[in-house]
């Protein structure tokens, strides 16, 4: 196993002042190695995209230890090189493409901001590579599907060729069949470009499906660490896991 | 290209070039605004406005300014279709020219005043803390401060003078439009794609200027197309109080600031321009609210 | 319809300021201190060329050398506060107009009083008040200052125990009265409302009107409408238009009466191309004096070309100047003017802006070129007073009865220097340097003991300026007052004094 | 609380440095309104160093400061009256006009808009929106002289210009400066009657004025209001559709719509200044536009306290009755 | 036994600029005393079935059908005053998300008395009684606070009960949920199910249970529905859901990542023009009464 890509010690994420001040994340440790793909399970408001959140710079207030690739992360601020190592993806499809931006000008923008050279060629390469066609160049949002917009989220996410994608709930706004065409975009992927991924979600089959290390979060802290066998057994130490796996399988009474 | 094949063009979901996807886009907007009759109906007045005040040297029968106080307070008639004010000069010529004031008020208020509004809102709810703090003082001591006193204040600081009263009006209508780009920013700026951008390391000035100004805008000129009317009307409250374009400008304000000895006897001196007012200010919200349905999608159809 | 002993005006009052006799300078605050307050002298409602006649003074004789002035007080009138009217009030009245120094000061100081040397030049001993003048002076002269409005007499007993500090009263008196007058002050309101109550034990018999009541009316439109429906018996600001569609109601009727004010034109000697006497002389032939008062200035203004307004002593009834677009041009292009560019900065007042752009119309023919500047009153005055007007258009209104009143603004300028700050005078005002011989002649006047002589001297004064002068008197004001058939006596002073209401009546 | 009342403090310090600011820099003199005419340079002088003008900017306005925390507002040159006792007077007239304004405007204008969004795109919507557009564009000094021609000229409907018959003037005891209150309490119903008369035009007008504005935000509110899904809930229930507009989408309007109508009245507060001289209305409007006219800044000054005093009270009490009526803010 | 509800040939369609867009094509089924499961793909029309049986399609939209009738009546020619009072008394509907579809500056407890209320004339006292008796039914732990508070002070679990509670207050024979779990977490979606079941059970209430988890539908459905394009394509017995015959349900129940069958790449749907409008999967739809009925 190589050097861990991402490593997170005692991370505590707060929003709000004291008397109305909302602890989400206390005390997470985690650590992602290169080429992995690690999940993070939990119940609705257990902190899952908080982690997320914070680690990419759009929580401001937390402390702790965030390291990526070596580099340590302080406050909201991320290098530039942090920009290039690491992109999210986020839930909702519908929320994460500026309505007024056609996919080349998202593209394009990113790729600028990426400093890379040769944009136009590049816009086309990353459409093919997330398996929408260069009809799709020049549309806006609202002409695209979910599973589309999905999927121009994961071509600005891979834009500036980064090591490290966060993965919040990318499919769970979609249909199961367009969840299955993105889960299995995420496979190539990270096949392809040896990318490594941390991804949140809900729902414990996609997990299994995608991951190989879980983690289990309840309000706000970590209470289980499985790998994808013990998930699929349903071999668990921590009570709340097994609810978790049992409720996921509904068997009416 | 045949009409189908352009509109088909035009509408198609696959556009292949930015030019195309540009034009569907503003062909989609202009099919919905098209089926708002009103809005339409709006357009039209505004367009023969534009056309009047481009080509008034041409279209106006006579001089705006020829007086003849032999002829004066003429009702309308062949020969003076609007009739002719206090000192005998043709209102219809007068509003012919006038056209260009008006619009030069117009034009000049609904893109100064939004566009303060549209910085100082932005920049308050996307910096948040002190900044928006020390803003929306400034924003609220404006907001509450009497607006007319305070265009009042800067004409005559300024000397009266069209531009004067123009620069005044849109110096004093911009804390309303902070308050909405400010609201509209709150609810964008936590939005996935702003939070996308900032992750491909976006400027906070590329995030305001780029990602967040194209979306206020779009509410801001509905509210602006609604208030020109009100936009209008205060450079005439000015002209009114003889703070306005200066003598002989056939100003519209004005216009019907000095038929208004006339009213009731002589009411075409007063009713002319008025008219003239009414119609362009029903134009601009009937365009609003067109513009509304293109643009705003809260309110919009289900 | 009004009650029958309620006399309801409609006016703009907004111009009230102060109601103290020493202060107030304003047209509709002169009309109140006209009615609070007596004077020494006054001039009588119903015949007013009978000119000044005794009022709380019964009799004067002037001392032969023409210095000293002693007037003998009518016995047995009060104040409306009980006190008896003195000649030590009447004193005390002057001394306090000349220390307190506010600008109607002039009235009284042009005679040499100051405020150092009040005491001993003004004094009052039982009925008699002695006035020691500097030189000597027209009696006529003397006596029409003394029946300024803000000579009046007022109640040194109430106004002192009102005083705060050293102001003589002027706080209190602004908003209060303490004369003797026919009326008192039963309420102001500013920019609302001025309401008289009669006052019954008045000496020269109790007013028929036992109240009233002067309401701040804007708009002309307004007021006839309220006059229409019988709400008010005197509209005092009717439009020309408004005047026109009441003519026909037979229930109305107008007052026609001129008034002392003049409209005119100052060309300002600093500008280049005014101070040329082609220009000055161009100017008089493209005023459209027919046109303008046939139409805008209908039944308002009457055109007037002489300095002193009809009805003072002296006035020059003749009007040389007719609106000749092309004896202009012929005059300027003899000198070889065709073109040039001057400003006017004109008050927001409907006629004024309608006469500059008659005025701009007319120039432009002759290839000048006026832009008008309008702007508040006050903005204009400041420019006025600092020379800074090029063409002002404005109305001048007397402060007293007599000649000297315009004579020695018009045509008085000791010192055209910017530093002498001559701020009062409108020929300095207009950078024109009176010529000496012109001042001489205005000084002399005011020491001409004969009136007929006197009256001559002031024709002539006028001939010489309807020459020469860069000041071009244009029109006089007309009062055109609509008002109830029934309204009987209605006067507004004239040229000479402001509205007394003493002696309107109402009949059936 | 602390927090708003800082903010309040502020706000009305930031209000009167502007206002003085501007006091100060207009080019229009005030000593000039008080000397007149025909004042010498001496005289000038000396009334410009008794107003205290000579001093530098910095103590004038601290000195006023200090005036008016005293609640000394000065006197006011173009009336020669204490401001204060000038704005007891011609605020209350506002505040009566203003008033009855807006209730005009939300008694008509509240029903008009929620009966407009109800039936978007029907003919009624089409009538309420032409009537409030035409209450934007029509000048309101030609709708007003119009008014006064039509129901007072004419018809003889309305008292005149003023705010009472002159036969009332003054008869009743001032108590509140509002005449239709006044002359409740004191039971005058003759004087009631002729202050409503006189009041009912130019309150309609400006009624009118913000009926426009308020039909159109509460149709704009409703709209949205109407297509969230609690009102398919309602409708789910079988609720008759004046239930479920009145009952749940206007209840969901009544809060923003509660700071629509404060903004509105607002505005007719400080705006009214063509009204208030087309019907000879001493309000506030006009008298501090006429007292800028003449440069009398403690007029101006006061006045302008008084106007951003309301606007600060009606956002304040707007903010607070949003606080008690939405549940929402805890 | 008689069908409670009995759609034939249901459409709605919308104008669009592309002429008429049907989002409902031609929906024929029955529902009985059970438990019916309508699945299908976003946009599939499931929504739009729910909606136009209560009659809610909000205009330009429109309805037509052959027939709609509730228990033997036809329902969707009826005036709207008579349309109304069969809306909450006799059907009633669940929406997706309680955080939109309660009132939120209305009481929860207010909400449900005025719905049992409106059909049962009660007064207001006792309709307050049955609006806690109803919390309690839908095992709401303190119904007093919770009659009490607004809907933002609930979460979201106990949101989707008040929403449960205030629909069958008046004791509709029909309910129609729709995606009445997607916004829950898997613990309080047990919940939530376990009431409605029991609701079914007990008082023999018929349930159109609109969802696309298929997992989901054929655990807890009697019968599940297919929808495509606005057709149903398929209808069976939700045990036999796993042998479905419609390439589309296959595909559907395909693409799902499964915990006990692990796979590398997921089979994706391979959609084919034919299922908009080919020949449906059991020509016995379209007839009176399929099986499955109880
Ligand atoms: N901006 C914010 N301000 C205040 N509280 C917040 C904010 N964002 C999140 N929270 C709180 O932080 C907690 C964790 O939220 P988070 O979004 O990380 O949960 P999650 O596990 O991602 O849930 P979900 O599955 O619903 O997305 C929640 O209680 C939430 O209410
Ligand atoms: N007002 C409308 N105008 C035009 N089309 C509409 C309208 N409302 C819904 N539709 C269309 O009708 C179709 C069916 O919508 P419906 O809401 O029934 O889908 P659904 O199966 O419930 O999907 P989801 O699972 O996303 O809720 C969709 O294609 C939708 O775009
Ligand atoms: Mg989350
Ligand atoms: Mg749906």
């Amino acid at each position: 196993m190589t050097a861990p890509i991402l490593s997170v010690a005692d991370l505590r994420v707060w929003f709000g002042h004291p008397p109305d001040r909302v602890d989400a994340v206390r005390g997470v440790d985690l650590g992602v190695s290169r080429g992995e793909s690690f999940g993070l399970v939990g119940e609705s408001g257990s902190g899952k995209s908080t982690v997320l959140r914070a680690i990419a710079g759009l929580s401001p207030d937390w402390s702790g230890r965030i390291e990526v690739a070596g580099e340590s992360l302080s406050g909201a601020r991320r290098s530039a090189a942090f920009h290039r190592r690491v992109q999210m993806v986020f839930q909702d499809p519908y929320a994460s493409l500026h309505p007024r931006h056609t996919v080349d000008r998202v593209l394009a923008e990113t790729l600028t901001l990426q400093g890379m050279d040769d944009i136009d060629r590049r816009i086309v390469r990353l459409l093919d590579d997330v398996g929408l066609g260069r009809g799709f160049r020049f549309r806006y949002p609202h002409q695209l599907s979910g599973g589309q917009r999905q999927r121009v989220a994961i071509a600005r996410a891979l834009a500036g060729e980064p090591e490290l994608l966060l993965l919040d709930e990318p499919t769970s706004a979609l249909d199961v069949s367009v969840q299955a065409e993105i889960l299995n975009l995420l496979t190539d992927l990270r096949a392809d470009r040896g990318l490594t991924y941390l991804m949140v979600s809900h729902d414990l089959a996609v997990i299994g499906h995608l991951c190989q290390r879980l983690a289990v979060m309840q309000a706000g802290g970590i209470v289980d660490r499985l790998d994808v066998a013990d998930l699929r057994a349903g071999r668990s130490g921590s009570d709340y896991t097994r609810h978790l796996i049992a409720a996921s399988q509904y068997q009416r009474a | 290209m045949s009409d189908v094949s352009l509109r088909d063009w035009l509408l198609t979901d696959a556009p292949q070039t930015r030019r195309q996807a540009r034009l569907g886009a503003f062909y989609q907007g202009w099919l919905v605004f098209r089926s708002n009759h009103l809005a339409l109906l709006g357009l039209v007045i505004l367009v023969l406005l534009v056309g009047t005040a481009i080509f008034a040297p041409w279209i106006a029968p006579q001089s705006p300014f020829a007086q003849d106080l032999a002829d004066r307070l003429q009702p309308p008639s062949a020969e003076h279709w609007l009739g002719t004010d206090a000192l005998g000069r043709d209102i219809l010529s007068r509003l012919i020219w006038g056209s260009r004031i008006t619009l030069f008020i117009v034009g000049t208020v609904a893109l100064i005043s939004p566009l303060i509004g549209l910085l100082i809102g932005t920049v308050a709810g996307f910096a948040g803390g002190w900044v928006d703090q020390v803003l929306m003082r400034i924003t609220d001591i404006f907001l509450a401060f009497p607006k007319l006193i305070l265009a009042l204040a800067f004409v005559a600081a300024l000397g009266p003078s069209v531009t004067n009263a123009v620069l005044a009006l849109a110096l004093t209508g911009w804390p309303p439009y902070a308050r909405l780009a400010r609201a509209e920013t709150l609810t964008i700026r936590n939005a996935d794609f702003i939070a996308a951008a900032r992750m491909q390391g976006a400027s906070a000035p590329r995030l305001l200027i780029l990602h967040i100004w194209p979306l206020c805008l779009s509410s801001l000129i509905v509210r602006v197309a609604l208030d020109m009317a009100g936009i209008i009307l205060s450079a005439a409250g000015l002209g009114f109080l003889g703070l306005g374009a200066q003598p002989p400008a056939p100003e519209w304000g004005a216009m019907i600031s000095d038929g208004r000895t006339y009213i009731l006897d002589h009411w075409w001196v007063a009713a002319m321009p008025g008219i003239a007012i009414f119609l362009v200010s029903l134009a601009f919200n009937f365009l609003g609210d067109g513009l509304r349905d293109v643009l705003d999608p809260k309110g919009a159809g289900e | 319809e009004t009650p029958a002993h309620t006399l309801v005006v409609a006016a703009q009052i907004d111009d009230i300021i102060s109601l103290d006799p020493a202060q107030s300078f304003e047209f509709s605050g002169n009309d109140v201190t006209q009615n609070l307050y007596d004077r020494l002298v006054d001039f009588d409602a119903l015949d007013l060329s009978k000119g000044y006649q005794p009022s709380l003074a019964e009799s004067w004789q002037m001392s032969s050398d023409g210095l000293t002035l002693t007037l003998t007080m009518r016995e047995g009138v009060t104040f409306q506060s009980g006190n008896p009217v003195r000649a030590e009030d009447a004193a005390w009245s002057l001394q306090r107009m000349v220390k307190l120094n506010k600008t109607p000061a002039f009235i009284l100081t042009q005679f040499g009083f100051t405020p150092e040397n009040v005491d001993q030049m003004i004094t009052a001993e039982g009925r008699t008040l002695t006035l020691r003048l500097d030189k000597p002076y027209a009696q006529s002269f003397v006596l029409n200052c003394l029946a300024a409005s803000n000579a009046a007499v007022i109640d040194k007993e109430t106004v002192m125990a009102n005083a705060q500090g050293d102001d003589l009263g002027n706080a209190w008196l602004s908003t209060n009265g303490a004369g003797s007058g026919p009326y008192s002050l039963a309420a102001w309101r500013p920019n609302e409302v001025v309401q008289l109550v009669a006052n019954d034990g008045y000496w020269g018999g109790a007013p028929a009107m036992k109240r009233v009541i002067v309401r701040n009316v804007q708009e002309s439109s307004a007021q006839r409408l309220q006059l229409e429906a019988g709400d008010i018996d005197v509209a005092r600001n009717l439009t020309p238009t408004d005047v026109d569609a009441l003519a026909g109601n037979p229930a109305i009727k107008f007052s026609e009466e001129l008034k002392g004010r003049i409209l005119y034109m100052g060309l300002n000697q600093k500008d280049p191309l005014l101070s040329q006497p082609p220009v000055i002389e161009a100017m008089k032939y493209l005023v459209d004096y027919a046109g303008m008062e046939a139409s805008f200035l209908k039944g308002q203004w009457k055109t007037h070309q002489a300095f002193l307004p009809e009805g003072y002593l002296g006035a020059l009834e003749e009007d040389p100047w007719t609106y000749d677009v092309e004896k202009a041009r012929k005059i300027l292009t003899d000198a070889g003017i065709t073109s040039g560019t001057v400003t006017t900065k004109v008050r927001d007042i409907r006629e004024y802006l309608d006469v500059a752009q008659s005025l701009q119309n007319a120039m432009a023919q002759v290839g000048l070129t006026l832009e008008i500047e309008q702007m508040t009153g006050a903005q204009v005055l400041d420019a006025y007073r600092a020379r800074e007007v090029p063409i002002f258009l404005g109305e001048w209104g007397p402060d007293y009865a007599d000649p000297q009143t315009n004579a020695g603004t018009f045509a008085y300028n000791p010192d055209n220097s910017d530093e002498a700050g001559l701020t009062g005078l409108l020929a300095w005002r207009n950078a024109y340097a009176v010529p000496a011989d012109m001042n001489a002649a205005v000084d002399a006047a005011t020491v001409e003991q004969d009136t007929e002589k006197r009256r001559q001297m002031y024709v002539d004064l006028q001939k010489r300026y309807q020459a020469e002068a860069p000041i071009i008197p244009l029109f006089q004001r007309v009062a055109r007052d609509g008002m109830q058939a029934n309204v009987q006596n209605w006067s507004t002073g004239g040229s000479v004094i402001s509205a007394p209401y003493k002696q309107v009546t109402k009949g059936e | 609380m602390g927090g708003v009342l800082l903010s309040l403090v502020l706000t009305m310090l930031g209000l009167l440095l502007v206002t003085f600011i501007i006091g100060r820099v207009m080019p229009i003199d005030p000593v000039l309104k008080v000397v007149g005419e025909r004042a010498t340079q001496a005289q000038y002088d000396a009334a410009r160093q008794a107003m205290g003008l000579d001093q530098p900017l910095v103590i004038q306005f601290l000195r006023y400061i200090g005036d008016v925390l005293q609640g000394d507002f000065g006197r006011s040159i173009s009336t020669g009256h204490p401001v204060a006792e000038d704005l007891r007077r011609v605020f209350p007239a506002t505040l009566e006009l203003a008033s009855l304004g807006t209730l005009i405007g939300v008694v008509i204008g509240v029903p008009l808009g929620v009966v407009a969004a109800a039936n978007r795109g029907r003919w009624i919507d089409q009538v309420a929106r032409v009537v409030a557009l035409v209450g934007y564009s029509v000048p309101i000094f030609w709708l007003g002289l119009m008014g006064l021609l039509v129901f007072y000229g004419i018809l003889g409907w309305v008292g005149g210009p003023g705010r009472q018959g002159i036969l009332f003037d003054g008869m009743v005891e001032t108590r509140t400066g509002l005449m239709l209150l006044d002359t409740a309490l004191a039971g005058d119903w003759p004087a009631f009657r002729d202050a409503f008369s006189h009041i009912i035009l130019p309150a309609s007008l400006l009624g009118y004025f913000s009926l426009a504005y308020i039909s159109r935000m509460t149709r704009s509110f409703m709209l949205e209001q109407l297509s969230a899904e609690y009102i398919t809930t309602a409708r789910v229930k079988g609720l008759p559709e004046w239930r479920v507009v009145w009952g749940h989408a206007f209840r969901n309007i009544a809060i923003p719509l509660i700071t629509v109508i404060a903004l509105s009245f607002g505005s007719l507060l400080e705006g009214s200044v063509l009204t208030e001289i087309i019907f000879s209305w001493p309000g506030i409007g006009s008298y501090i536009t006429k007292a800028l006219l003449a440069g009398d800044m403690n007029a101006v000054l006061g006045g302008t306290v008084v106007v951003g005093t309301c606007f600060v009270v009606l956002n304040l009490l707007s903010d607070i009755l949003y606080r008690v009526l939405d549940p929402r803010s805890k | 036994m008689s069908a409670l509800l009995s759609v034939r040939d249901l459409r709605v369609s919308f104008p669009s600029r592309q002429g008429m867009f049907e989002a409902v094509r031609g929906v024929s089924f029955d529902l009985g005393r059970e438990r019916l499961g309508v699945v299908g793909e976003s946009g599939s029309g499931k929504s739009m079935t729910g909606r136009a049986i209560l009659g809610l399609v909000r205009p330009p939209g429109q309805v037509a059908a052959q027939a709609l009738t509730l228990g033997g009546q036809d329902i969707l020619n009826l005036p709207e005053r008579e349309r109304r009072r069969i809306r909450g008394r006799r059907i009633a509907m669940v929406m997706q998300d309680p955080k939109f579809s309660l009132n939120p500056v209305m009481r929860v407890g207010d909400q449900i008395v005025e719905a049992y209320r409106l059909h049962s004339g009660a007064g207001r006292a006792a309709a307050r009684l049955k609006a806690l008796e109803m919390l309690e039914a839908v095992r709401i732990r303190d119904p007093e606070r919770v009659f009490q508070s607004y809907p933002h002070e609930v979460s979201g679990g106990m949101g989707q009960r008040i929403m449960i509670a205030m629909m069958l207050a008046a004791g509709p024979e029909i309910l129609i949920a729709d995606e009445p779990t997607s916004a829950l977490d898997v613990s309080v979606r047990a919940e939530v199910l376990r009431i409605m079941d029991d609701l079914v059970r007990d008082r023999g209430m018929g349930l159109i249970f609109i969802s696309h988890d298929l997992n989901l539908v054929a655990q807890f459905c009697d019968r599940v529905l297919i929808m495509y394009a606005g057709r149903i394509v398929e209808t069976l017995a939700a045990r036999d859901l796993h042998s479905a015959r419609h390439p589309y349900t296959q595909g559907l129940l395909n693409s799902l990542p499964r915990l006990d069958a692990p796979v590398d790449r997921l089979p994706v749907l391979e959609r084919a023009e034919a299922w908009r409008d080919g020949p449906l999967v059991d020509a016995s739809m379209t007839e009176a009464l399929p099986g499955g009925l109880r």
